[in-house]
């Protein structure tokens, strides 16, 4: 069969949840001085060079950075932030990335995840908190065919197997 | 009224069935009634039954907005036990449950009840320990129940998973006299048996106020015109907020949808009831065959009887885990029902604020299992105006004081 | 005879012959059949027993309304029962064997029921079988569940997989009829996304049976031709053998596809089940054709007429030689038309109606077929098939007039569209009296997320029989439905159909009009569940009046087809009976599925391993390999003990505790929960969280805490430490972690959402080891770091800092009694951690222990558990944990409703340690009884025992309970249940059984 | 199956990212608070067939609280809006008034 969706742990993963008021001058700051990024509308991801910024939240985004880097960026927010009220913390340990890649990856998505993840729908920048099957998820397209997927690391495996059962199962050829 | 038996059938066979009179008569409402319950499904038929027959009050009318037994008694799982834990619970379900034993007699309505035994499958060190504290708690309260060991539990139900890989089955609550019996016949025997003795059951009349003066209730406003009354019983389950608002007062209960499903007939397989909580799902094989599957509750206050579709496939995906032989069986038919639940999810039966005005709702999702037992509280209740010993602890102000029945603690959940 | 004719069918491929088997008797059909329309082929009229007098049954219809032809399909992994043959393709080498009959198909038992009909009305069991009590569960019950119950009960476990699917589209379209075909090209126009469903493997429904023009061309042309163009619209998908099951709330449809029933050898799941969110929804469903009742309507070679010309056009059967045909419509003429054209014979038209048809019935009558206006039939000869019929006056009570020798009946009681998916989620209906026909009322339609209509119906589903209207209605609806869900484009031209035009039809519910009681008693109208028109009038006469009574005392459409054949006769004839209107009789409640679903489906690939998510720590790996026991906790698996070779689990709990006490443990316990509370306001809120005060703590510091419900009870509880002057960890119950979480989000977005305190839940962030016991400090020190000594990290305060080079927060807490270490590394290094851990302690005979260790150490120092010594009814102060209720407060959560005066109730059951008198375990869940009776007959209780176990420190049996006024009782015994009806003497003693003064956990 | 738009992040999330959390507007009723509040707070509900104001939150999701406003007996859902408010915003009182004229629950109409 040539059409493959391939799911794979990309392994450690630098990732640092950031909360306080993100209208503020020094929460943007501070991101900025962290990633080089700006902080990406609701529901969108901004990635560039191994870094990003995903917006989680009205109060909470989350820095992806190389795993090396947590610890010193969770300090270095801190210290930005100074007396503002805000939350910094170290998540990289916490969760798994994983990758769904090939020519019917959104429909292996699609048979778990109750979210529109059409391609014309969900494209590259999209990002989306949602559920596949039994757990909580935040998954997000790269390119075409190419998608992230975050779930908590205790249920890594349990993401895994059922994105690989889906993606065995071939494709839907709907989307 | 004529005697149902074998020889009553091959009398009438003779004659084409011409015979036959109606079940219960047909009802014009009375200027007035000693009492007047609300609601003619199973418990409110039933609350009238032992008025007549324990307190010798007769003179009643049974009030219905659609069909008699159309409600919750229509679209449960028929499944009756009585192992709870609390003692209030552990009473008022054994009392229905022995006293299905002998309805169909009681009633000469055949109403099918089958003890075939209901387990309760332990799944987790906690729900063993939780289960063994309900068969303690049981041997006390009059209640036969045991704990058994997963061998027993496979050999009296050979199609179950006992070890399968997530949750293997540790042991389970036996209650061999609990079972399932024939939902629309208990509400056609106390319909057909109240209309014997001269109440009468109007259906098709819809309550649309209550009419009271200085604190007591005095009539009901209705879609067939107003009738007076001494006393009246609200038994409307999921409906139950709407008339305590017409009465005046309110009551700590939300009316969720809950939801069933049958699967096509298939040759018997399965002779008793299994509840597995863990996973949230329950089975039984009907006298027709199908197997008659209990779903979850919406978490939301609906009225629609539909239901959301997940709690179905959580469900069904449970059941298949406990009983992987049903994966190629097809669901024929689902729905779902408006249940009330109250904040210990016990029901209540009880006085009110208004005068002469009693109500019995709260059943939640384990109404038709407690049908006689409530009823009999209920008329017990309306006759002498103070809850007796059945009903003493069901009061609706029993929150206010902290005085919960919580069932959910013995590590079940009510079905 | 049933035969194959030589004009081949629409349908198969007479080039691919195909071998299968029914009831071990191996016959040919081909591809494109159907399991039906295979044996039709082979003369296999009879394909089965009905329910409940076992009478023999032969196909009737041609598709999913099918009620009769039921068999089971496969074996082992693949066995399947009640499989419907009119929908099941034929494959080769499938293997089919009847149903509800023994011993054989031919000559079965259960039809003695048959003759005993008569003892056998509607309602019968209710009346009869009351006495004696004892033998209706042992031997009426059995009889009947016996008799009951169609196909065999599978016993292997499914050898296939299945899927879901979710998708959201603009417009879906139910059904590939001309309709709905019309609908998706006139909604794919526009650019909306649309999804075209058809349940059967065919595109085009009746319309390319009959063949009638549309746009110039044949019916079958249109389709092709609209099937190209939908197929090069990107935004279009149209799918085969995929049926709409159910509609639902918000816009939310189940499909069913079935990508394998045809194919059983192709790979990939067999089932897909579609979760569809869908802006707007067009049902073209089509209609079903009703029967007629007459007598003797159930044998075998009685069809629909539909169904006799299906057979015959689509895969070239005939079902007999000579076939009447008896309707009360113009339709049914086709039927004749079409045998007569297949070289059949048509010996009589028997038209209900005086003046009878139209032009349909001008062109019989042209090729010689006899028609009889006015007439009907009396009964129809014949046993396990036709054999001939009795001509009488429609007008009459069946007199007969002539009886005409035929092997075959096609019957035509006009036609009633097929509204289930409309009405599923609260369509109405309106009765339409001119086509006696219950059809959408379009003013109340099912409604949405937005209060507006969500569903359109069209074709004949929506009551258009005629093509020209169908086809209009498809594509109006199709439009409609995308201008609906916000999508437009110029109008093209209205497909346009022609039609032959019809007489109206005349109901007919009753055949002959005036029939007597005999032959009333044989004229089926649920021909699976064996319902009559007697009985349906018996019901009526017995006050089952609304039409739910009737049905569910008769069983009327409660079979597998749902009354798809049976509804409207039934409710027609309950009118009657009742001698009121159809439309104020009503009908019964459309329910999903349309056609019966697998549970396999529904349950998709959530089976075995994947069947739910198991959570894993950094070290479950570990614990895989080294024999343990385990047990579910939530999600969580974790491990109850570690077996030792040659160990009972019993022994190895004793050897744990045993270790753990004298030299070292290692515990597991990264699943603890670990939540992050900082902010200005963080004291302030743990405060209100916390029954205890917890913005007093000092940095460095750690402290126990409760956490009630608002209702008082105790629902958590934990260590919360100090981290720096803003911010503070909270740990909780391994269940209570992502609980307690939402708890505090609740709290802080919904109540005090002006206090500033951000919230992270880093239960997973960390691998979190308790090292226990006496040795615990030798083997930190050996690993060496940071200094674990008393002086630099007391009991009950935490460190940061390093162990054996591992990044560590040490937390000197014990929930066991012992000195105790409890250690969280980044989860990334936590299985390296716990493996140094393992060969430095390995000198100090370090074991790792398990969770019902934990307990028993715990157990022996008195300390509760969570869900052991509380149970959502129990309060802290029950636990005599009033020092961790801040006196200082004036408010927490659950305050209140513990000054509530059953709360503060001097008769509360309290905590008490206790002890039988000859050192056995008293059994889990005890209760110990007190004197008499309660009102209910009830043996009064004072206590129940809420720990118990055998303690290998002690030697003997340990528990803590719950008593009435036990702290004041010590030393009294009491009597617990045993659970056999004896009871074990017990003394009540302090609940703190190991190192009272509380000296080893704090050196 | 609900479909319900979460005013923080825009998302029209499907019932199962979501978590039911009762009735909305509740007053918290603490110590010494008279017992016929403190009950109400607690466990009188409106329970109304018809018009109801909700909690929900987005739980698969950003994990906000938010409110709606849906009728229980046709599940048509008039709004949500977020947990911070102490009535419902106008905007959502005259969506409803335009489909439900002179509706009311408890102190709002």
């Amino acid at each position: 069969m040539s059409e493959v969706v391939n799911v794979r742990d990309l392994g450690s993963q630098g990732m640092v949840t950031l909360r306080g008021d993100m209208s503020s001058k020094a929460f943007k700051a501070a991101c900025k001085a962290l990633s080089e990024l700006a902080i990406p509308d609701r529901n969108k991801i901004t990635e560039a060079d191994g870094k990003g910024i995903v917006w989680m939240s009205p109060d909470e985004v989350l820095l992806l950075l190389p795993h090396a880097d947590a610890a010193a960026a969770v300090a270095q927010f801190a210290a930005a932030m100074g007396a503002e009220h805000h939350l910094a913390v170290n998540v990289s340990d916490a969760r798994a990335l994983i990758a769904v890649e090939g020519p019917f990856a959104a429909e292996v998505l699609a048979k778990l995840t109750p979210a529109d993840v059409h391609p014309a729908q969900f494209g590259p920048g999209d990002f989306r908190r949602t559920r596949l099957g039994q757990v909580a998820a935040a998954i997000w397209c790269v390119a075409p065919g190419s998608y992230r997927v975050i779930c908590f690391r205790s249920v890594a495996d349990y993401t895994l197997n059922l994105l690989s059962a889906s993606a065995e199962a071939g494709p839907v050829r709907h989307f | 009224m004529k005697r149902y038996s074998v020889f009553a059938i091959a009398r009438e066979a003779m004659r084409q069935h011409t015979g036959w009179d109606r079940a219960w008569a047909k009802a014009t409402p009375k200027k007035k009634y000693d009492a007047i319950i609300v609601g003619a499904g199973g418990h409110g038929l039933a609350t009238a039954y032992y008025l007549g027959k324990n307190h010798g009050i007769r003179n009643v009318a049974i009030l219905e907005k659609g069909w008699l037994g159309g409600g919750n008694t229509g679209r449960n799982t028929t499944i009756i036990r009585s192992n709870y834990l609390q003692d209030p619970s552990a009473a008022i379900y054994e009392k229905a449950r022995s006293l299905y034993e002998t309805l169909s007699q009681d009633l000469n309505y055949n109403v099918m009840f089958s003890p075939r035994g209901v387990m309760m499958l332990a799944q987790t060190q906690h729900e063993i320990r939780g289960y063994q504290r309900t068969a303690h708690a049981n041997s006390l309260q009059g209640v036969t129940t045991e704990f058994i060991g997963p061998h027993k539990v496979k050999e009296l139900c050979p199609i179950i998973n006992i070890d399968g890989p997530r949750y293997p089955v540790l042991g389970a609550l036996w209650q061999s006299r609990g079972g399932t019996a024939r939902h629309d016949a208990v509400a056609w025997g106390y319909a057909r048996a109240c209309s014997d003795m001269g109440m009468d059951i109007i259906q098709q009349c819809e309550v649309t106020g209550v009419r009271q003066a200085n604190g007591k209730v005095v009539g009901v406003d209705t879609t067939q015109g107003s009738i007076d009354c001494d006393k009246l019983g609200i038994v409307v389950a999921g409906h139950t907020g709407v008339l305590a608002d017409m009465a005046g007062f309110r009551l700590p209960v939300e009316s969720l949808c809950l939801q069933a499903l049958v699967s096509e007939p298939i040759k018997p397989c399965m002779d008793v009831v299994v509840m597995a909580n863990t996973v949230h799902g329950y089975m039984s094989q009907s006298d027709k065959g199908e197997m008659v599957i209990g779903g979850g509750t919406d978490g939301f206050n609906n009225y629609t009887q539909r239901g959301s579709f997940h709690h179905i496939e959580e469900t069904v995906r449970a059941l298949v885990e406990t009983f992987p032989m049903i994966s190629r069986l097809k669901m024929l038919r689902q729905w779902g029902g408006i249940v009330d639940m109250t904040g210990d999810r016990s029901p209540i039966i009880s006085k009110t604020p208004l005068g002469n005005c009693f109500v019995n709702c709260g059943w939640g999702t384990g109404g038709f299992k407690a049908i006689p037992g409530s009823g009999w509280a209920m008329a017990d209740l309306m006759a002498k105006g103070e809850p007796g010993p059945l009903a003493a602890e069901f009061s609706m102000w029993r929150f206010r004081e902290g005085k919960f029945i919580d069932e959910s603690v013995a590590a079940g959940v009510a079905h | 005879m049933s035969t194959r004719l030589s004009t081949a069918g629409r349908l198969i491929d007479t080039a691919k012959p195909i071998k299968f088997s029914f009831n071990g008797k191996t016959l040919q059909g081909y591809a494109g059949d159907t399991l039906a329309s295979a044996l039709l082929a082979n003369d296999q009229l009879l394909v089965g027993r009905s329910f409940k007098y076992h009478r023999p049954r032969g196909v009737v219809a041609a598709g999913a309304e099918e009620p009769n032809g039921l068999v089971n399909l496969g074996s082992n992994g693949t066995f399947e029962p009640n499989q419907r043959i009119t929908t099941t393709e034929l494959f080769d080498g499938l293997s089919a064997t009847s149903q509800n009959h023994w011993p054989s198909l031919e000559f079965d038992v259960g039809s003695i029921n048959t003759h005993l009909a008569r003892f056998l009305p509607a309602g019968f069991y209710y009346k009869m079988f009351i006495h004696p009590r004892p033998l209706w569960k042992h031997v009426y019950e059995p009889f009947i569940r016996q008799s009951a119950g169609l196909g065999k009960a599978p016993k292997d476990r499914d050898a296939d997989t299945y899927e879901h699917f979710n998708c959201t589209v603009d417009v879906l379209v139910i059904g590939g009829g001309i309709a709905g075909l019309a609908a998706a090209a006139e909604a794919g126009r526009t650019g909306a996304r649309v999804l075209l469903i058809e349940q059967t493997a065919a595109w085009g429904g009746r319309a390319v049976v009959d063949q009638p023009t549309i746009d110039g061309q044949t019916a079958a042309d249109w389709v092709t031709t609209t099937l190209a163009g939908l197929a090069a619209m990107e935004n279009v998908d149209i799918r085969t053998r995929t049926m709409g099951a159910g509609v639902y709330d918000h816009g939310y449809v189940l499909a069913y596809e079935r990508l394998r029933d045809h194919a059983p050898k192709a790979s990939g799941p067999r089932h897909r089940l579609w979760r569809i969110r869908a802006r707007q929804i067009v049902t073209a469903t089509g209609a079903i054709e009703r029967p007629l009742s007459f007598a003797g309507n159930d044998l075998p070679g009685v069809l629909l007429a539909s169904a006799v010309r299906d057979y015959a056009v689509n895969f070239g059967v005939g079902i007999g030689d000579r076939t009447v045909i008896a309707t009360n419509n113009d339709d049914a003429y086709r039927t004749a038309l079409a045998l007569h054209d297949a070289g059949l014979q048509v010996p009589v038209i028997l038209d209900a109606r005086a003046k009878g048809g139209g032009e349909l019935a001008d062109q019989a009558r042209a090729k010689g077929i006899r028609v009889e206006n006015g007439k009907a039939i009396a009964s129809v000869k014949g046993g396990k098939r036709v054999t001939g019929v009795s001509v009488c006056l429609q007008a009459g009570q069946g007199a007969v007039l002539e009886e005409i020798s035929c092997d075959c009946v096609a019957m035509s009681g006009g036609w009633s569209p097929v509204v289930h998916l409309w009405s599923h989620c609260g369509g109405k209906l309106t009765w339409d009296e001119a086509q006696a026909m219950f059809r959408p009322n379009n003013d109340r339609p099912p409604t949405g997320a937005d209060g507006e209509a969500m569903v359109i119906a069209a074709g004949t589903a929506n009551g258009h029989l005629y093509t020209a209207e169908a086809i209009a209605d498809g594509w109006s609806a199709g439009r409609a439905a995308a201008h609906a869900a916000g999508f437009t484009a110029k109008p093209e031209a209205i497909p346009d159909g022609s039609d032959v035009p019809e007489l109206p039809l005349t109901p007919v519910w009753m055949m002959p009009q005036g029939a007597g009681y005999d032959l009333r008693s044989k004229s089926w109208l649920d021909f699976q569940n064996d319902v009559k028109v007697s009985d349906v009038q018996l019901a009526a006469q017995e006050g089952f009046e609304s039409v739910e009574h009737a049905k569910r005392y008769t069983t009327l459409g409660m079979a597998t087809d749902q009354g798809k054949l049976s509804n409207i006769n039934g409710l027609a004839t309950l009118s009657g009976a009742l001698n009121i209107p159809i439309p104020s009789v009503g009908t019964t409640t459309f329910r999903p599925p349309y056609t019966p679903i697998s549970m396999g489906a529904i349950a998709g690939v959530a089976r075995d391993d994947l069947f739910q998510p198991i959570r894993k720590t950094p070290i479950s790996g570990w614990h895989e390999s080294n024999r343990a026991d385990f047990e579910p906790v939530g999600q969580w698996r974790r491990p109850y003990a570690f077996v030792h070779k040659g160990e009972s689990v019993h022994d190895a709990v004793k050897r744990e505790v045993t270790n753990t006490r004298t030299n070292v443990g290692l515990l597991d316990a990264s699943t603890l929960g670990k939540i992050l509370v900082k902010g200005p306001d963080a004291g302030r809120f743990l405060d209100m969280l916390y029954t205890n005060m917890m913005s007093n703590l000092a940095v460095g510091k750690c402290r126990y805490g409760l956490m009630c419900s608002e209702n008082g009870f105790l629902m958590d509880d934990g260590v919360v430490a100090r981290i720096d002057d803003d911010t503070w960890l909270c740990h909780t119950t391994t269940g209570g972690a992502d609980r307690i979480h939402a708890w505090m989000e609740d709290w802080l977005q919904c109540e005090w959402w002006d206090w500033k305190v951000y919230t992270a839940n880093l239960t997973e962030q960390f691998a979190q080891i308790a090292v226990v016991g006496p040795k615990a400090r030798q083997v930190l020190e050996k690993m060496g770091g940071m200094d674990v000594s008393k002086e630099a990290l007391p009991f009950m305060q935490w460190a940061d800092g390093t162990i054996g080079g591992f990044d560590a927060r040490v937390f000197r807490i014990s929930f066991s009694g012992e000195l105790s270490y409890e250690i969280a590394v980044p989860a990334s290094q936590g299985r390296a951690f716990w493996d140094a851990l393992l060969s430095a302690g390995a000198e100090f005979g370090m074991m790792p222990y398990g969770t019902e260790c934990l307990h028993v150490l715990r157990a022996e120092k008195g300390f509760i558990m969570i869900g052991d010594e509380t149970d959502g009814t129990v309060i802290p102060q029950d636990l005599n944990l009033g020092w961790a209720i801040s006196k200082k407060k004036d408010d927490y959560l659950g305050k209140r409703a513990q000054e509530r005066s059953h709360m503060a109730d001097p008769n509360r059951w309290k905590l008490v340690g206790l002890e039988t008198l000859d050192g056995s375990v008293i059994p889990d869940g005890a209760y110990a009884v007190a004197e008499g009776m309660n009102p209910n007959g009830q043996r009064n209780t004072q206590g129940r025992v809420t720990s118990t176990y055998f303690s290998p420190t002690l030697g003997k049996g340990i528990a803590m309970g719950l008593v009435l006024h036990g702290p004041d009782r010590m030393g009294e015994v009491i009597e617990m249940t045993k659970g056999d009806g004896t009871y074990i003497k017990a003394r009540i003693v302090d609940q703190v059984f190991y190192d009272k003064a509380g000296e080893k956990q704090d050196v | 199956m609900l479909i319900l738009e979460c005013p923080y992040c825009g998302v029209h999330a499907d019932e199962t990212e979501l978590a039911p959390g009762g009735e909305a507007h509740l007053k918290r009723f603490g110590p010494g608070s008279d017992i016929d509040d403190f009950e109400g707070y607690l466990f009188m509900r409106e329970n109304p067939k018809g018009l109801h104001f909700e909690r929900w939150r987005h739980a698969y999701g950003c994990g906000k609280w938010f409110l709606a406003a849906r009728c229980t007996a046709t599940l048509e859902v008039f709004g949500t809006y977020p947990a911070q408010s102490a009535e419902p915003p106008q905007s959502i009182k005259d969506a409803i008034t335009a489909k439900r004229p002179g509706w009311s629950w408890r102190d709002f109409a």
